[in-house]
């Protein structure tokens, strides 16, 4: 039984048309391969494509290691993880890393005590997942306990624009953390704000870095018939081969392309987000 | 002028009554001043609770006057690599807004070929000069460094020494407040310009008024002409591209504007009127026949009346922002999820209203055309709906015009309309011109709509 | 909607003026039908899943939902008791914006209505002020005040305060166009001033009118200010957006946000109701 | 047309509106029905048109029993039996012909008349009987621009285009000027001798009843006490309909009965100077 | 006072309502305008009052051109010259003592009166002005739920509240019947030969004129066709001023000006009935 069309969700974060743009190649190359119209979505928040693909109106999607987990820990016969993304080195892991503004004296976490800690969006996995399992652990009590107040700010670029601002005093966010702290890493929120002039490095400072934390996977509805999961697999997984600039496009930066991956490696986050459920 | 006043204010005769006016002039003003009292002890409450104290520290005057800047103008990025030593000049550092290799703004001066003068007179090959507005001047030298020439402070050298980046003064000067520098990356910002450097690029902001490219991008051969220069190419002159008129191709470089996209963004406005319009019609289309069956004088039992009206409630309590997240797990992202979501709030609110009207209707009418031997639905059609019909034409039209705002923001969550390019331009906090953009697009659509649905209303209601 | 002929001078031209009544609703009725079929055509086509398809599965969330809800039923009064300051916080919102939008909206009503205007040459451009103010969605306003002002409840309070001005301002306007001079022109007879003249002559006429409007405002303001939250600006919306999209565990939290955000909209809206018909009916002690 | 009224009550609640009242019309005439507010006026023509369901008796037309009547054939005798008001009941927003026609719901098959399609015929007839009421030229007006006056002439026509055997008319001139309730009055009065149809009106003040009406029904409280020519009006008979407290206006001078009016009549008076 | 009109006009688009007006008044007295229904009579007393502005000409009040002030100099003026309406244009809603008091707005500051703060002697003073007008006893009612007559006497009461050296008064009996008029008119009389005011009333029929005024000023077409007293009223005059077509009512029989009456009266009293 074949399938009369195919829809890929793509995850929030920047602008909604750029996304598209950048997408459209894949979307071309999709529908020579499979033969049916493509479409593309691009909600503003997470939780639209998580949505989509547990309903089973997106067939395949880019997902955060949280968001996959979310998906999961609802319907575990929903989707399945192929792909991931690769680092120019080839690893395929990235951090959350905690920011504080140099003038405010914060250097560590305990420097915090008492002040204003900032997390993005609560689906995200660097964002608010990790962090919010790792850092009581570091801290030994809870973090609403610690920090004066624990604020969500909405997603990734709006945590360092209000440190940067002074309006949290710290907060957390992600970076590849290759390269150097002063060029924002090499890849990663915090490198975009910089480029984007949101943040000046010098400014800033380092007061936390997370274990490193799986990339997202990129996941395909299990109900898809078994050749086209097969065939978009391949697809995607031969785009860098194919066309490196649309996989730049796809991978939103330089990337060693997307390699297989399996759901075992998503088994610890997944299980730290039920733990933190009610 | 007269003489005679009015007898003197002597007492009224009667205590009693003067007593009673008294009294009730007293508690008038009680009141008259209770209730102020009142409301700003209330507001004081509110002032705490709020911290409004704290928002004159927390707000952020200078992010107003980015704002406020970047609304109306844009920046050009002149960019090079440290690694690899090239040269990218972008506006808005966008590979949308790129120049193409071998172009710059005249304000750039590169390589052997430019004649620009330099400070020792002139351009050696792999340097780059730029001109800023207040008369300063930027030398990207051939090894990793820069000159900065700024006329009244004189000039200030910026290098990559090993890792390090290095700050040289002019003789004698403090460091002033508009350069910061650590080890890593200085940064140097003058009026209208910001330049920084790091081990891995030095990099020039020059500020400009004005939406740039928000006609033609670089690419477009028609990019960077007068408006006579394009008259007269629309007109006479010949083609600049043999392969397509050249009104044809102006259309076509204006409507697939890869920087501005309006023909994206074109399709997103249609897109969310397409939402708020299928969500109110189809909303009114259900209210109608619900409404006649949890209006009082025509429902047919009691319990059904009871149990719409409750339904009722419940859908118009919800709000369509909260029924698109529960929708979206059925429809997934898209413009019917959005639509139904209009719809589910609307038929509570039409039912509401159009029960209402049908309870309110003047029974005369109904009553004169049943005593000639109508049946029920000669009834309804001639003896209520030329009653009603006003009632619902003009809440539908009211709710499209309202609708058509909600639609923004709904279209946010389903991944469609301008309200997800306008959401997600604020929270980027960089495209403020393309913010700019959308708000009077917004703006314009919402008055459009409301002009619309009043004129429907004057022409189908009144006529 | 036809003009008619004043008389007629045959039946025949009757039996024509229906036709041709007949006629244009006709048009309009395939008109609307047409743009509603390809309407829905056209969004189906664009949306992720279809509308035939989805519509079994409309309760597969809320089901979702409500089940874990009553599975972890025991947790919800700690909830409602938890989330009950920000629904206060929400309330203050609307209840602050709905009166700032008030006094705003009827002191700019009283300059844009002609025969009350201190200055009729401001009438029209008042007028476009409360139209644009309408116009912009609360949303964006509180978008970008956010980023001036900081997260916080004020910025919604100002986007919700503005478009409650342009919104009760056209209404209250309407309303004053409808009050009768004549308690105003005695007024003026005595030598009152412009601010006296409307207080005593124009105010008590329109009072019921422009706080039943006001009431109704302040119902939708209690939404449109858990609305914001969810787009990040405090309030219960906010918190009712964190549980959602952590989704699965804490939907119990979730049904608690939304039983406090729903009891306390129905019963404003009953109050609201009730007030509304009683001011409007008249009737009030002297 | 025979019409037996036999012993018809209709009670509200614990109120009984009308009371046990009996009367036979056998030939046509103008019958005008007296009373002051609230004796049953309203209700019994409701019923007879069936607006208004009875409580008990029979309403006997040539040997039907119209009371007992439901669906298709009460409304078939809704459609023989036409009704004027007093606050007309026109559709406003319609025009003039459109409510004239409306006259026709009961005769003819729904779908049409629901889609406005008329036959010429229809519309001719419509037209004829307005320019015999005098107000074609307003044919094209919506009814809710015409005066008052004009307005309840409209209603006559849409009760002649239900060419009915009878026509109730509950107190027709309440609302008009007394000019316009001269219009109106002799309009129906020339109906019922022209056509020869037969009209049963409550009228409001006995001057009316004693000028236009071959016989007249006085009630009170729900019962008839009075039935007989204009004539036999007497003022003691008229103290018995409306009550010893009726009072006279003081302009009058032509009749002692004609210038009795009631309450209401008298306050309204006052009210104009 | 010495009050001078001098060639004042007023122009409604092209239309003169007010056509070149002049005369004085030197002593107090009760000066009637008579003039059929659009004659300019409203018009010049809202001009005198400054509710409208005049198109030309002058006004001198003790020698200041009361039609050249602007603002506080205006307000000031209208404080010192009350009104009394054909409507009472009072505030409904309001009570009597309250409607009262507003006759000291133009001299109160703004804020305590927005604020309803009232010294006790004002309070006093509207009191006893309400009692010499025989209403003290209504004081605390609202001005909506009294009668015409006892509104128009609260309506005086604002204007005695104004302290007054001018009243003008605009048809103030006109929406009143007959006893409430005489008693309003009676309380105007009285205002003026006591306190010694000046009063200006636009009044509807000769009538009155004639019974109440010291002076009469009749108007046509905007202009003064008549300035004397009322014993130089002669049938002639009268139809000068009304105009030939002026008829008479039928019950007329006291004299003959006295019932000259204008078309509107007649057409008045052809709708009554
Ligand atoms: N629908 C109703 N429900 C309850 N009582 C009613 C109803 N209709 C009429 N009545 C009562 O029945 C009595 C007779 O009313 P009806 O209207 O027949 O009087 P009427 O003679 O027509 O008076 P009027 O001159 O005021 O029209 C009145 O007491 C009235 O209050
Ligand atoms: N605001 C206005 N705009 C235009 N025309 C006006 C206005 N006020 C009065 N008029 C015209 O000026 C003329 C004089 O009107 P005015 O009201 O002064 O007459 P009047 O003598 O008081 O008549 P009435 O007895 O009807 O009150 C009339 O023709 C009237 O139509
Ligand atoms: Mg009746
Ligand atoms: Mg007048």
């Amino acid at each position: 039984e074949g399938i009369t069309e195919f829809n890929i969700g793509i995850l929030g974060g920047e602008n909604a048309q750029d996304r598209l743009t950048s997408y459209s190649c894949l979307q071309t190359y999709a529908e020579e391969e499979l033969g049916v119209p493509v479409k593309l979505f691009a909600p503003a928040d997470y939780d639209g494509v998580i949505q989509g693909l547990l309903g089973g109106t997106l067939d395949m999607a880019w997902l955060g290691a949280s968001g996959y987990a979310k998906v999961y820990l609802t319907d575990p016969d929903a989707v399945t993880p192929v792909l991931v993304k690769a680092n120019l080195d080839g690893s395929y892991v990235y951090y959350s890393i905690g920011m504080a503004r140099k003038d405010s004296g914060i250097e560590s976490l305990e420097d915090a005590r008492g002040k204003v800690f900032g997390f993005g969006d609560p689906n995200s996995t660097s964002g608010y997942l990790i962090p919010s399992v790792e850092i009581p652990k570091l801290l030994g009590m809870p973090m609403e306990e610690f920090f004066g107040e624990v604020k969500f700010t909405g997603g990734h670029e709006q945590t360092i624009v209000a440190v940067a601002n002074g309006d949290i005093d710290a907060g957390v966010t992600w970076a590849d953390g290759q390269g150097a702290w002063e060029d924002g890493y090499n890849s990663g929120a915090l490198r975009k704000a910089v480029d984007a002039g949101l943040v000046d490095m010098n400014d800033m400072v380092e007061i936390w870095k997370s274990k490193p934390i799986p990339e997202g996977p990129v996941v395909l509805r299990n109900d898809l018939p078994e050749d086209i999961k097969t065939r978009m697999t391949a697809l995607v997984e031969g785009l860098k081969a194919r066309d490196a600039e649309c996989a730049y496009g796809v991978a939103a930066g330089d990337t060693a392309g997307f390699v297989p991956i399996t759901h075992d490696y998503y088994e610890s986050i997944i299980e730290v987000r039920r733990q933190k459920s009610n | 002028m007269s003489t005679t006043l009015t007898p003197a204010a002597a007492a009224p005769a009667d205590p009693a009554l003067r007593a009673r006016v008294h009294g009730a002039m007293t508690r008038r003003r009680r009141l008259a001043l209770a209730l102020p009292v009142l409301l700003l002890a209330y507001l004081a409450y509110v002032f705490v609770a709020f911290d409004v104290a704290g928002i004159a520290s927390r707000a952020r005057p200078e992010n107003a006057a980015t704002l406020l800047n970047d609304f109306w103008s844009h920046k050009t990025h002149v960019t090079r690599d440290n690694r690899s030593d090239t040269l990218q000049v972008a506006i808005e550092g966008e590979n949308k807004g790129t120049y193409p290799d071998g172009q710059t703004p005249a304000w750039v001066h590169t390589g052997p070929t430019s004649d620009g003068p330099t400070a020792d007179g002139t351009t050696a090959g792999g340097e780059t000069v730029i001109d800023l507005p207040d008369g300063s001047r930027i030398t990207y030298g051939r090894d990793i460094s820069a000159l900065i020439e700024r006329p009244d402070f004189g000039t200030i050298r910026v290098a990559r020494v090993g890792r390090d980046i290095t700050l040289e003064l002019p003789p004698g000067a403090a460091l002033p407040d508009w350069i910061s520098a650590s080890a890593r990356r200085v940064n140097v910002t003058g009026p209208g310009w910001r330049f920084s450097m790091t081990n891995a690029r030095t990099e020039t902001f020059r500020y400009a008024p004005g939406w740039e490219l928000f006609f033609f991008t670089l690419e477009s051969p028609f990019a960077g002409r007068s408006l006579p220069d394009l008259v007269a190419l629309a007109l006479w002159e010949p083609r600049l591209d043999p392969a397509r008129p050249n009104l044809a191709g102006m259309a076509d470089d204006f409507w697939n504007n890869r920087m501005w996209r309006h023909g994206d963004v074109v399709w997103a406005l249609g897109e969310t009127v397409l939402m708020a319009f299928l969500g109110t019609m189809g909303a009114g289309l259900i209210a109608l026949p619900l409404a006649f069956l949890a209006a009082s004088n025509f429902a047919p039992a009691r319990l059904i009346r009871l149990a719409l009206r409750r339904m009722f409630d419940f859908f118009r309590g919800v709000d369509g922002l909260i029924w698109t997240v529960i929708l979206s797990r059925a429809f997934g992202p898209g413009p019917m999820t959005g639509a139904l979501a209009i719809l589910m709030t609307d038929t509570g609110t039409f039912g509401k209203t159009f029960s209402e009207a049908l309870e309110n209707i003047d029974t005369r009418q109904v009553e004169g055309v049943g005593a000639t031997g109508a049946n029920a639905l000669q009834r309804a059609r001639f003896g209520v709906m030329p009653q009603v019909a006003p009632v619902i034409l003009s809440q539908l039209l009211y709710y499209l015009e309202s609708n058509t705002r909600s639609a923004t923001v709904i279209g946010a969550l389903v991944g469609g309309g301008i309200g997800l390019l306008l959401t997600q331009a604020i929270n980027t906090q960089k495209d403020w011109e393309e913010v700019c953009y959308y708000i009077v697009l917004i703006v314009g659509m919402v008055m459009a709509m409301d002009s619309l649905s009043g004129w429907l209303r004057r022409r189908f209601i009144k006529g | 909607m036809v003009d008619a002929p004043a008389s007629l001078h045959a039946p025949a031209d009757y039996a024509a003026l229906m036709r041709r009544k007949r006629l244009y609703s006709g048009v309009i009725v395939v008109i609307f039908v047409a743009l509603m079929a390809s309407g829905f055509r056209l969004a189906d086509a664009r949306n992720a899943g279809g509308f035939i398809d989805g519509i079994g599965h409309v309760f597969d969330f809320p089901a979702e939902i409500l089940s874990e809800a009553l599975r972890d039923w025991r947790n919800l009064p700690g909830f409602l008791l938890e989330f009950l300051p920000s629904l206060i916080e929400t309330l203050n919102i609307a209840a602050v914006s709905t009166l700032f939008g008030t006094l705003a909206a009827g002191v700019m009503a009283l300059f844009s209505t002609r025969g009350l205007a201190l200055w009729p040459r401001l009438v029209p451009v008042v007028r476009r002020a409360m139209d644009v103010m309408r116009a912009i969605p609360e949303i964006v306003v509180a978008l970008v005040l956010i980023y001036l002002l900081g997260t916080g409840p004020v910025p919604a309070m100002i986007a919700i305060t503005l478009h409650s001005t342009g919104a009760l301002g056209k209404l209250f306007s309407e309303a004053a166009e409808n009050a009768d001079l004549k308690p105003a022109e005695g007024l003026a007879s005595t030598g009152a001033s412009w601010l006296q003249r409307m207080w005593f002559g124009i105010v008590p006429q329109v009072a019921p009118n422009w706080s039943s409007y006001a009431l109704l405002r302040f119902e939708i303001n209690i939404r449109a200010s858990a609305i914001l939250g969810f787009v990040g600006s405090g309030g219960i919306g906010y918190d009712l957006k964190t549980a959602l999209q952590w989704g699965q565990g804490k939907y119990d939290e979730v049904v608690a946000i939304f039983v406090l955000l729903f009891l306390t909209i129905s019963i404003v809206d009953a109050l609201s109701d009730r007030a509304r018909a009683r001011l409007v009916r008249g009737g009030q002690p002297a | 047309m025979e019409l037996h009224v036999r012993k018809v009550s209709k009670v509200f609640g614990t109120k009984a509106a009308v009371d046990n009242v009996s009367f036979s019309l056998r030939e046509g005439g103008f019958v005008g029905v007296i009373g002051r507010s609230g004796a049953g006026k309203s209700t019994l023509l409701r019923m007879l048109n069936r607006l208004t369901d009875a409580s008990s008796g029979q309403i006997l037309v040539d040997g039907t029993d119209i009371l007992a009547l439901s669906g298709r054939a009460k409304r078939d005798w809704q459609s023989r039996c036409a009704m004027v008001f007093q606050q007309f009941n026109l559709v406003p927003r319609l025009d003039v012909t459109a409510n004239v026609l409306h006259g026709l719901l009961g005769r003819r098959a729904t779908l049409p008349t629901l889609l406005n399609l008329w036959s010429g015929a229809d519309i001719d007839r419509a037209l004829s009987i307005l320019e015999r009421l005098g107000i074609a030229h307003e044919a094209t007006k919506r009814a809710e621009d015409l005066s008052g006056g004009q307005q309840q002439r409209v209603a006559i026509a849409r009760a002649l285009m239900q060419d009915p055997a009878l026509i109730l008319a509950d107190e027709p001139i309440a609302s008009l000027d007394p000019m316009n309730a001269q219009i109106v009055m002799d309009t129906l009065k020339r109906i019922q001798t022209e056509d020869g149809r037969m009209v049963i009106a409550n009228l409001h003040t006995l001057d009316t009843a004693r000028r236009y009406c071959d016989r007249v029904i006085g009630m009170r409280d729900g019962r008839v006490v009075f039935d007989g020519t204009p004539e036999q009006l007497t003022l003691g008979v008229a103290r018995d309909i409306y009550g010893a407290d009726a009072t006279f206006s003081e302009s009058a001078t032509s009749t002692d009965i004609g210038a009795l009016s009631t309450d209401r009549d008298y306050a309204a008076a006052m009210l104009d100077d």
